[in-house]
């Protein structure tokens, strides 16, 4: 190879880089590993971490996923692909992303759904970068952010929106809810609500989509797909449903994973389909006139449109939707239905044992769904670090890392995954724990 | 290979999965407003139904695993299957995101570990894993420099020079940080105009963004001139890690006079790239910019990892996810970087150039033209096809859906736009000599048949699931959701 | 789809996967006689190359992951992920077999589970997991048979009856047990023919093997007559399993009148088959046999589960494999039968029943003409394409091989031996309508083609990764092995 | 459905099957789980019964399996297939059936291999049927078997043969060796040897070899595969080398898993091939005449010949072959070169250790290789329990179960997996318990 090259060695292949430039200094890196050595090191501290049982939500759920769901989505064909620029070849994927963004698009019951944005939090970023776009009528680049939105998405959205003279305008909850009354701007570009919010509960979401609409602000809705299977979703909310919706897609067929890789959703009404970030799929005919799938509005695109782009992403979240369009065909209507049913049960379940044991009880008293907030009698970082400690529980999360306000206080959930057994056990550990502090 | 029906073709109303079905939970009491009374369009179909389509879709993907997939700039190696069974061990996948850190010290160890090595490897102050792909890594790097010159009070600094073969991210990157762009030219020899450069760098310059190996395939040999030239007027280096891979263990980013720079793991560190994602864009950062960082990072504090929030960085840009980024792509970056380790990371940038350069000697010798025949390719290297779609009428596109007929996915094309009926062609460490000589042997043959009847060419793809498809179209009559018709 | 060369093709000499590569020990002290010096012919390849071949290869396979599959006696039902995946996990797979019961209590638990489940599933006393398949599952049958009669001092039982349509592995077992094999008549009606059997039973008769519902795919409605036969001559009733898909949760082999059996568990209990293997064959026996039955067992002692071996089976006819037969496929199984439960498994009789009958009319009503179209389909029918190997000079074999053009797996074809140009189809309860509907068509497109061009279909198939291959040639050239040349 | 087959229930396509045969009763079997649910239940068991380190060889090994193998291996074209009986729609299995029994017959330096029998013991079973049925000069059906075969497949080969008239006759070892000449058969039909034996001692198998074709008895060599990357292979063996060779595949990339499955191999010169069992794959041409693959000397086997069958076997161990051909072309010759010697040079690492520590001293003074027998200075029985118990160590295989003579011994190996500190602290404990004790 050297010879046709034409050259005496590998490294007068390098001699374009200037010799004023350092030659790199890699004598803090360890020698190489076999996979096996590899694999003994991280196998130790994939080991250190394990839990035993998890409560704990707050944006991320503890979900069974059916095994067909990896085995399928980690085939080689789907893992080790690239973005599908050359159509023809990439069938398998696009024809996936078409089916996945009618998943999408019809369990948030709007018209168009992308192939994917990096998360839920940066998602809602990038959600209100497109209303402010799609929104020309709008006189100000204020966003109304209902009280009770996910806190981590909020910050998330924050980072990425304030560089465009965008600013966020959170309304404090009321007793856990939104209360758009309670907000004093006038002309938002936008209103963001989340269902169920951050705290599980319910939000008037007819009224407040209602109230964005009269403003001529467009409704952005953070919603748990999963939920959706059995609430009333985004595009049915109020007269005229929202515009946009997003959200985190893990509960979809995705381990927690530490948080990561999930994927970020985004579906709209059509109107402002030119305004959506990322890829989209459309299906289309090849010379035979058969049909076949493509990427397309690619114009709305980094790679076409530069400095104009309706955003810079270009690497999405693809394989984590293969396994979210796996999952949702599996499970069906029903399956979704009944998982996120049966949560709410558990959940139910769960809070009713701990309000009897007498020392927790609800914080808010509106209805809530699959998750909950439980004011404890009792120092609630003693009780979660007992419960990691001594036995491998994920007790919740302490609100009071976020609202002061809700110092005592817990927001729990249960999976499908979650026995009565487990729930029993937990709940008596919770109340011996805190007698004991 | 037939073409496909959509899994809602094969759908049908009450058909389930049983034995992932749970049994319905209690709804009472819930508010009858809330609840959803529409029906979505879901499949309904049996396990096996959803596991044989998805067999047969994926069986119509080209992929690392099965093919050749030289495209430029995208480095499409081969991702080790240990990295990624290291990174699906349960301890990993079924860790919840707010697991307190003194209950996730092997994970914290991961990261502290990977932040280290990329310190090394780029030859930076610090390194934040958070970005979730090259592009955000860029929007956080925009970001610093933002913050940065604010800090020191200079307002006025809200432009980003980028060079006209920057990829696409970089001049969105910029508007999304609130930056104008302007673009310098690029010299015959690909490297930067530099009189262009010192043209437009000023006062309102927040900085530069550039990769090197450039996006033409070449070293930027004066790097450390554009260095001095930007840095004296005031502004800063941010380096785009795309292609780190043609330079690893040989020079690093932070000696070249970069400021801040982002890694794409699934091009460098071989994650998989999943057919669109995900990826992980970590960023290094020089002192300068240290303050500034996306949170959370790593730290350590008597021999105990904890997590480096707000609290440590009150000036950082904030969170850029959720949680943590793609932990789990950051971890088959370590365990990718355990393997190679340090004799191994330098054989990465050894191969990967000495078959990007045979493969160039390779093509041209069969009559191909280099983008820059002068120049020594890198990792990578432009071919421009101007003179067959001139004198046979077949196009860079056409030889690139005539080649999967090959059973090779295409080289990246059009790509630098600067660059007319461009193949940008990577061919990475990973692949045998053997498969280069066939990529010339395809790419001589298609040229062949381009004389003999271009119609063979100009109409492929022959072999595969579709014929060509009609883009046009697609972006025309807007069919992004199947409905029942 | 090319044709792929072979792994030795791709390889060049000194070429290695290093990070599977350990360092190299330390040999000095062998004596050098030992040692080997001849290079053995393994591939030399990277792990990429290693990925993409088999990749490659096993995209050149139908499976029922993406092929309708009516392979009739096989069985070919989705198998469920879940399953494997519970048997995948690691506690399963790092345990060596000679770890000591009081330190393997989860797997021992998991065997006597399958254990009862067995017995109630077949009505029999007592199960062994041991056989590793169906044939190893004959074998132990056959010499219990054996040991018992010559426990009784009956030392001239050397004859076993089995029905012409048997499958190849009952008389070939009979052999392996040291019996001869003798045949009986099948009458037209597909039942075995009552006259010669008793005509050939008699005190030299050591047993007879019988599934039910047979080889010829209907009920064996005159069973109890023929145990009565067979059992007053002495003799013993052996049930294989093969067919019991048919009949779970509806009657059990044990109210048949059989005294020994094996199951198939790779078929009625969904284990995977892997291109050939591996499958499980537990046995099941009255109590006559129960003290002959192979070890190890699983027992139950004081609420701790033991291994019982020839100290609590003196007279077991001994062990079938080094250790515990398919403990692995064991695992699948039971994780299968939890899933199914009580009510799965009558449904899986039912619905593979309905398939069946189902495809059998609609074949029927196409022109197909059914080998026994007075009787009942069970899970499995034949047909016999005797009048299109006449008319239109197409074999079964060429219909089959025209299927595969057609994206479904051929049906089991020349089996059994006395129904000429037959199929045997199988579709199981796990395919839905649409694809029964599918098989009718393609059948009636490929005997259109037939009418209309008989050397399509006898020239298929014709979209295959090869066209048909020459099976006399491979017999007469042997070429078993690939050597550079 | 059933209105096309033209009855008013399922029942009645049931209704051939005579009333007299009573309806099958299930109560006992349990109301069905989801694969949640099973998964919760079978997880439970997995886990309880982990272990962390092993010790134990005895033929099944703790190696190194890369992760490619399994994740090729599971593949569901290769993991869902049937037997390759179309071969034009199976030619992923057949060619890599044809590439295994091309690796198999190399490493063994024989002439062809089949494409997999059951196990190491059973396949002994059937090499030996094999040899009786190929050795025509023979006047006896009596093997002779070394004293250090494998005691499990001695076993289970004597269940398959003796039914046939076959008489195995074990030759007593003599200082862990096999000694042909300290044996009374004079007209062996064949001699079973094998290497390294049980005891993992290097027979002399040149003289052993040579010994058995002076008496026209066919030699059966019994190896470890991985070992032949670096042991003389049987082909080789004395003047004209084993007529046949079988195993276990085991340690080519099969999880020890309980024992199963794995898969027995079976090599041999040509000259036997017809007497040969097991599916046997061809190259051969189509109708074009292209390569392609098929099954092949279909006319040994039971679905052809019958009760004239060379066995009854017809399901083998494809899938176990199909990662084993992966693990192979990963691995190659220095992968295999190096993993065999590394085992070597751990094994003695830790009995050297062993033996420094005063309280073991290996049980015979030949060479081994790759695993070895130490006689403990203690009780071995509490000695391995206590290791089990309290540090979760498999500490060897206790001999005495299988040899009074042995009651003290322990066979052990050390795999190149286990590293050095894992060695050491074995060896710190072995010493501790059995001073303790
Ligand atoms: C030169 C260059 N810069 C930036 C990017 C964007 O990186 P990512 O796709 O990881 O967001 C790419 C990706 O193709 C690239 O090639
Ligand atoms: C009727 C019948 N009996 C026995 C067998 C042999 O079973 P196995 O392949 O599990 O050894 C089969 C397998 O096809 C069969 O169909």
């Amino acid at each position: 190879m050297l010879q046709s090259i034409g050259v005496a060695n590998i490294d007068e292949l390098f001699d374009e880089i200037p010799d004023s430039v350092p030659v790199a200094n890699f004598r803090s890196i360890e020698h190489s590993l076999t996979e096996m050595e590899m694999m003994q090191r991280l196998s130790e501290r994939a080991r250190e971490d394990e839990l035993s049982l998890c409560f704990l939500g707050a944006g991320s759920y503890d979900h069974h996923i059916p095994a067909a769901v990896w085995d399928l989505a980690t085939r080689g064909e789907f893992l080790t692909a690239y973005t599908p620029y050359q159509a023809e070849a990439s069938q398998g994927t696009l024809q996936l992303l078409y089916e996945f963004q009618t998943m999408m698009a019809s369990l948030a019951s709007l018209d168009v759904a992308n192939a994917s944005l990096y998360d839920g939090g940066s998602g809602l970023g990038e959600a209100i970068l497109m209303a402010v776009r799609s929104n020309r009528s709008a006189h100000s680049r204020k966003i109304v952010i209902g009280g009770a939105v996910n806190p981590f998405y909020v910050k998330t959205a924050n980072t990425l929106v304030r560089n465009q003279g965008i600013e966020l305008v959170q309304v404090p909850h009321d007793n856990g809810l939104f209360d758009p009354l309670q907000c004093d701007v006038d002309d938002p570009s936008a209103v963001v609500v989340q269902q169920p919010n951050f705290y599980g509960l319910l939000e008037n979401v007819d009224a407040i989509s209602n109230w964005a609409a009269e403003r001529k602000a467009l409704l952005i809705a953070v919603v748990n797909p999963l939920t959706l299977a059995v609430l009333k979703p985004p595009g049915e909310w109020g007269a005229s449903g929202a515009d946009i919706s997003c959200g985190d897609g893990q509960p979809l067929g995705v381990p927690m994973a530490s948080g990561g890789p999930s994927f970020g959703f985004l579906c709209s009404k059509m109107k402002h389909v030119r305004q959506m970030p990322g890829r989209i799929v459309g299906r289309t005919l090849d010379a035979n006139g058969d049909v076949g799938y493509t990427l397309t509005l690619q114009a709305r695109e980094q790679h076409i449109r530069r400095a104009k782009a309706t955003s810079n992403i270009c690497t999405n979240q693809g394989l984590l939707v293969t396994a979210a369009t796996i999952y949702m065909s599996i499970m069906g209507v029903a399956g979704l239905r009944h998982t996120a049913s049966r949560c709410h049960e558990n959940t139910n379940y769960l809070v009713a044992q701990l309000e009897a044991t007498g020392r927790a009880q609800r914080a808010f008293s509106s209805p809530y769904f699959h998750e909950c907030v439980i004011r404890c009698a009792g120092n609630v970082d003693a009780l979660t670090k007992t419960m990691i400690s001594d036995h491998g529980i994920l007790a919740g999360y302490p609100l009071g890392d976020i609202d002061p306000t809700l110092e005592d206080c817990l927001l729990l959930c249960a999976t499908e995954r979650r026995t009565r057994e487990e729930i029993d056990l937990f709940v008596e550990l919770f109340s011996r724990i805190l007698k004991e502090s | 290979m037939p073409t496909i029906p959509t899994i809602f073709d094969t759908s049908e109303p009450g058909r389930i999965a049983g034995v992932q079905t749970p049994k319905a939970g209690d709804l009472t009491g819930l508010p009858a407003e809330a609840l959803r009374v529409s029906k979505p369009v879901l499949p309904e179909v049996s396990e096996l139904q959803t596991v044989r389509h998805f067999t047969k879709l994926s069986q119509q993907n080209f992929s690392i695993d099965g093919n050749f997939y030289p495209l430029g700039s995208c480095t499409m190696k081969y991702n080790p299957r240990g990295a990624h069974r290291a990174a699906s061990q349960p301890g990993f996948l079924s860790r919840h995101p707010l697991t307190p850190a003194f209950a996730s010290q092997g994970l914290l160890k991961c990261f502290w570990d990977l932040q280290e090595t990329l310190k090394t490897v780029t030859g930076m102050e610090e390194v934040s894993l958070v970005p979730m792909a090259g592009a955000q890594g860029e929007l956080a790097g925009g970001l610093m420099i933002r913050a940065y010159h604010e800090d020191c009070g200079d307002f006025d600094r809200d432009e980003i020079l980028v060079p006209t073969a920057a990829h696409g991210t970089n001049p969105a990157t910029a508007t999304m940080c609130g930056f104008k762009t302007r673009e310098i030219k690029v010299a015959a020899d690909g490297d930067v105009d530099i009189e262009d450069l010192k043209r437009l760098v000023g006062p309102k310059t927040a900085g530069i963004m550039l990769t090197n190996p450039s996006t033409c395939a070449v070293f930027e040999r004066r790097i450390l001139d554009i260095a001095d030239i930007v840095h004296d007027a005031g502004g800063l280096l941010y380096y785009d890690g795309a292609n780190l891979n043609a330079i690893l263990g040989k020079v690093c980013p932070g000696d070249m006079g970069f400021d801040v720079l982002h890694l794409n793991l699934h091009k460098t560190f071989a994650t998989p790239h999943g057919g669109g994602g995900p990826g992980a864009g970590p960023v290094a950062v020089n002192s300068l910019l240290q303050p500034y960082l996306p949170i959370p990072m790593v730290g350590k504090l008597n021999d105990e990892y904890i997590w480096l929030d707000e609290n440590y960085f009150p000036l950082t840009i904030g969170k850029l996810s959720a949680f943590m980024g793609n932990a789990g792509i950051l971890i088959r970056a370590l365990a990718y970087a355990l393997m190679l380790g340090r004799e191994g990371m330098v054989r990465v940038a050894e191969f990967a150039t000495l078959n990007a350069n045979y493969l160039a000697a390779e093509l041209s010798k069969a009559g191909f033209q280099l983008a820059y025949p002068t120049r020594r390719a890198t990792h990578e290297f432009l071919i421009t096809l101007n003179r067959e779609a001139r004198d046979l009428d077949v196009r860079a596109l056409d030889f690139a859906k005539r080649l999967l007929d090959f059973d090779m996915h295409a080289p990246t094309t059009y790509f630098p736009l600067l660059v007319p009926e461009c193949f940008l062609i990577e061919p990475t460490e990973t692949e045998t000599k053997a498969v280069l000589d066939e990529f010339v042997c395809a790419m001589s043959k298609i040229r062949e048949e381009a004389q003999e009847d271009s119609d063979i060419v100009k109409q492929a793809p022959h072999n595969q699931v579709v014929r060509r498809l009609d883009e046009v179209r697609a972006a025309r009559v807007l069919d992004l959701t199947w409905s029942a018709d």
